[in-house]
């Protein structure tokens, strides 16, 4: 199969949907020049510095019967949109009733790596997970990007794409036929008996890459992708637990209130799943600090293979004989 | 001084005292209601205001949009909107416009153009502002309104929409409903220069200021800016020098800081007993006309009331419904 | 003991911490009377309608010496200014490396109850949790709340103080003299043994009734009330649920990366805690949806104490025996 | 044309040839070092524009205030900020301004009123017209500025806090430096008018429009502006006209599209030549005193530059520092 970066594929899926549907759009600060050259500036609009603005267009736009999408490229930059967000776009079509529907894709880059300090390297997502009426995904394959987006372009509600920046030149097969990949479904992206690890975009990499040393000491790790965050495809999570006994999290973004303790709620809360769990659950995110510039210091910050390996271990001690029995 | 009524027909001119006789009553009974305790939550009364709503929108389309504040019962009803829904939204019954989700702060009728009242300040303006530019890419002279107050005025949205509108010559009005105050603040204290309307020209758009209750002021003003809209001169910001005759909230005891000799000196200046007294002077309307329009008037308000009460309360298993499209 | 309103209490404390500082000083949209009677235009300024500009404007102001406190009123109004608390007052001492401080409260009301719908009755308190660089709390009585907030005034850093609108008119004790509550030491607002209830706000009064209701049974119910979110007391949460083997976490807010996710972690992440958790731990939440107006809708969304008791009920039967054995 | 120089000693106008250039040569050595791997992440070079931050900043004391924009090193350089601390920052190292926290967007220096590089876009506008508010509040005479891009002035926060500057009389200088570029989109297709400086009037306040690249019109116009702002005048909007020399950000084999035209005509208009003629031509300056100058500079620079390479990096540990203060 022919192999896209990340990004490419990201583009590719919008590319296609934009050729079958004539309303959609695109606004952006920027104007991407692929899309920029097929489309045109009518379709794709090169706006002034006003996310919030741009976003409630979107709102708007969608209200009368567009399909808008709003590029708000780095994901810091959409905090100046985010009454547009949590006040409209994720509540409106509730508080009206359901009388209309809002069509509206947004898409960021989150995550760090690139010394970029604390205001460019965000992993916010967790934010908008907590707000109720939003859709959400990171994909971590090129693959999965491009078939996540076109589920996304093709949704009538308000759909976040969270698109992780230390991917974005990352190469992967994507098919040339049409595919779009649901929400709620997430990937085993590594079958294992031993532990699961839950892990996002750039981490579901380093998990795999501690699945395979691990796998030479004869442990057998579990790698799962949920894909999107809104709707999170607990099922798969639990069933993985259920059969492993053990749970490591693994998330570029800080543990607080954030996807590692919704992931780690959703398997302890369930009776099934609590009854298998053989240890303590395992968050493995980053320091729970903004993210610094200087090399050293942020590649400190940040969880790695390294840390992923530490924390499976971890897992796999369990708990100590004498607590198990005080059980 | 009222401006001369222009070239409409005595009906159309009945028609415009009709809306504001119909808003400053469903407003009264609303009052009534909520403190009774059959509405809930919050309501914002336009009274006073009420030739700021019917005046733009007599110069709209069925097919042009509006988006309106948390102040928002004279914008649904000067576009259009039914009653009968409208009272049932604000009881909170399976019947209103958001089943019962919204509530006086959130009524909409995109059906008839009409984008929802929004509890943000300043919160309506970017999203209309996105209707103007869908009804710039359908091309088919459609414009868009936005409503707000001089208190929105100085938010951000305000200033990055109108640019955006001038840049790309958006179908767009702008209609800043200056009633003085933003709650309990009044506007000289937060705005540098007493019109808003002068921010305008940062933007190299037509800036007007007209008298907010002359309800022809308003109509002329925004039926030339809707002229210049629909043909791709883009936007105007219209601002309409008004009054809210009640506070802020409908509240019991609640008190309004304001001066009340000002209060009564605007209640002078009604709008609504303006067109009234201008409809009388030049023989369109008479004792028996009035009497039969506040007769209709508030036939329709009881039936809308009957309405309300007779429809069912939600059931609690629908608060997890319309959370998501499907 | 005098009693005042919760309300009443705050107040009380900014007006005390103005009087001992001329350095405070108070911004938001409307003046508070009391505070503006007595401390005059100056000190207690009625700004536009930007709370964008205030947040950032405090922000500015401290680091020139000052102590600003922005009352945002409503939180659902600070979503407009959430670039300048998510990357601005957030980031800015640790980017900056520490050259100066910070110190700013931000006042927020939060929760339902009042028949407001979506954009107002909002309590998205875990979204902030979730962003590195901020305190915050969230009290559940005047004590508190006077307590609370002079710790907050006297910090030097962005704090941000979430106020319960179902508890503004409540009463309880409030002595007269000067006294501070410090952040990160939890309450336990009654001792039990059986089970442990981690709850905020108006939940915490919630989970004491359902605690009242259950003695009858007999059933010992230990009711912790975290106080402040960040820093978050995991030693005395942790403690508890050693001593009980029970967890329910009762929150105002939908569950989805929430507090109640990040109590479900802290618990279950613990060696100790997780060696002697009994039950699955029980989330009593808000729906996740947006807040409806209709009260019959509204009242369905919110936890209550009834849904804590059977939140606890379903604690007290644990994992039933199979499963215990397959563990 | 040139603006003739102000009542300035010639030591003053040769002290504003040698910050400019320092910024220049800092500049040029930023960009070496970050394309040969020694400075991370990103890099936003102000070359072109230096006559804009040294004009401004010669009219302000030390207690006065500034802040930047993600352009940030001219602005520091300007308000006197250590060449070692900057440069040891950039290197990621211990013994910067931000101890290798902040990096090339984030350095600040509050000792000498410099309150930061952001890299948000308008981000810094409400911070420094906080420390206008507290200017005011002391009651020193001190007035703080922002600077920031024509992208910026877009923004929501240009709008809202020069509303409140304006109606509060905060000492405040805006100084929009229009390089006529955000990132990649021209500044024409995102504003209704050429000239930021035309919204002023819609807050009643001085919108003044100058050659960005002729420091003593920046200068005067600065001067004016602090004047009044200390004497309770309010504040003013400089608009200075100017151009990057260089792409948006460092980067190899990144594409600039703007005309390389205009481009080469921008050269020609550089702003340090310009005053560098100014002063021979008054002999103010020789070629002894011009090749002393550089030689200085560049020697400073060194220092710099030794400075931050001999100094040690961060520890991972200290990564877990300073999220909060004590
Ligand atoms: C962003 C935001 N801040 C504060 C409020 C609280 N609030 C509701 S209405 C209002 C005053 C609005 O004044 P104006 O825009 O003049 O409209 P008016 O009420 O006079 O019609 C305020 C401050 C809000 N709804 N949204
Ligand atoms: C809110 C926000 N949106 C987008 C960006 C990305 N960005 C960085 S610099 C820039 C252009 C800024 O243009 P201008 O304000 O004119 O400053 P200049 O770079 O020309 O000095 C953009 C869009 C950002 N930093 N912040
Ligand atoms: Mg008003
Ligand atoms: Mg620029």
């Amino acid at each position: 199969m022919r192999e896209l970066t990340y990004n490419e594929a990201a583009v590719e899926a919008v590319a296609e949907e934009m050729r079958r549907d004539p309303k959609i759009f695109y606004m952006s600060t920027d104007a991407l020049p692929p899309l920029l050259k097929e489309f045109g500036p009518e379709r794709i609009r090169a706006t002034p510095i006003t996310e919030a603005a741009l976003t409630g267009m979107a709102i708007g736009a969608a209200g009368c019967g567009f399909r808008p999408i709003v590029d708000w490229r780095q994901v810091t930059f959409c905090f100046v949109a985010m009454d547009q967000i949590v006040n409209q776009a994720a509540k409106i079509h509730y508080m009206f009733g359901g009388q209309v529907t809002f069509p509206i894709l947004y898409r960021a880059a989150v995550g760090g790596g690139g010394q970029v300090a604390a205001q460019h390297s965000q992993s916010p997502y967790s934010m908008f997970m907590n707000v109720a009426g939003l859709k959400m995904f990171l994909p971590s394959t090129p693959y999965d990007i491009k078939g996540l987006l076109k589920t996304a372009i093709r949704d009538n509600n308000p759909v976040i794409s969270f698109e992780s920046s230390r991917l974005m030149t990352r190469k992967g097969p994507v098919p040339e036929e049409d595919y779009a990949i649901p929400f709620g479904k997430a990937d085993i992206k590594r079958e294992g008996s031993d532990v699961t690890v839950v892990a996002l975009a750039w981490l579901v990499h380093e998990a795999l890459a501690a699945a395979e040393e691990l796998a030479t000491e004869g442990i057998s790790v579990e790698v799962i992708d949920p894909r999107s965050l809104v709707p999170l495809d607990a099922e798969t999570i639990r069933n993985s637990v259920q059969k492993t006994g053990r749970l490591v999290i693994a998330d570029e973004a800080g543990p607080t209130a954030g996807f590692s303790a919704e992931v780690a709620a959703v398997a302890t809360e369930d009776g099934a799943t609590f009854a298998r769990l053989q240890a303590p659950v395992k968050r493995v995110c980053a320091l729970q600090v903004p993210i610094p510039y200087s090399p050293i210091l942020e590649s400190h910050v940040f969880p790695d293979r390294k840390r992923i390996l530490a924390g499976i271990r971890e897992a796999l001690e369990g708990c100590s004989p004498r607590q198990q029995t005080a059980r | 001084m009222q401006s001369l009524s222009p070239n409409l027909p005595p009906d159309t001119q009945r028609e415009m005292l009709r809306r504001m006789l119909t808003i400053r009553r469903f407003e009264e009974r609303a009052s009534a209601d909520y403190l009774a305790g059959k509405i809930y939550g919050v309501v914002h009364c336009y009274i006073g205001e009420e030739a700021v709503a019917v005046g733009v929108c007599s110069a709209l389309d069925r097919g042009d949009r509006i988006i309106s504040t948390h102040r928002g019962h004279g914008h649904c009803i000067a576009k259009g909107a039914d009653l009968n829904r409208m009272m049932a939204e604000l009881y909170g019954r399976q019947t209103g416009y958001c089943k019962g989700k919204g509530g006086s702060m959130h009524i909409a009728d995109f059906g008839i153009g009409m984008l929802g009242a929004n509890g943000i300040v300043a919160g309506g303006i970017a999203i209309v502002t996105g209707a103007g530019l869908a009804a710039q890419m359908e091309g088919k002279g459609c414009v868009a309104v936005s409503f707000f107050g001089d208190g929105a005025s100085n938010a951000g949205p305000f200033h990055e929409c109108l640019n955006i509108a001038a840049t790309w010559k958006l179908p767009m009005l702008y209609i800043c409903e200056n009633n003085m105050y933003a709650a309990n603040t009044a506007a000289a204290a937060t705005h540098a220069l007493s019109d808003v309307a002068a921010r305008a020209a940062g933007y190299g758009i037509p800036g007007v200021v007209v008298d907010g209750n002359d309800i022809f002021a308003v109509y002329q003003a925004a039926n030339r800016a809707a002229d210049r809209a629909r043909s791709g001169g883009g936007p105007t910001l219209i601002e309409c020098k008004t009054y809210r005759q009640r506070a802020h909230t409908e509240r019991r005891g609640q008190p309004d800081p304001r001066d009340p000799a000002e209060i009564e000196a605007w209640k002078g200046k009604d709008p609504i007993a303006r067109l009234e007294r201008q409809l009388r002077e030049q023989g369109h309307l008479d004792n028996t006309g009035m009497e039969a329009m506040e007769r209709e008037v508030m036939a329709a308000l009881e039936a809308a009331v009957a309405f309300a009460e007779a429809s069912p309360f939600p059931t609690p298993e629908q608060a997890a419904e319309d959370a998501f499209a499907a």
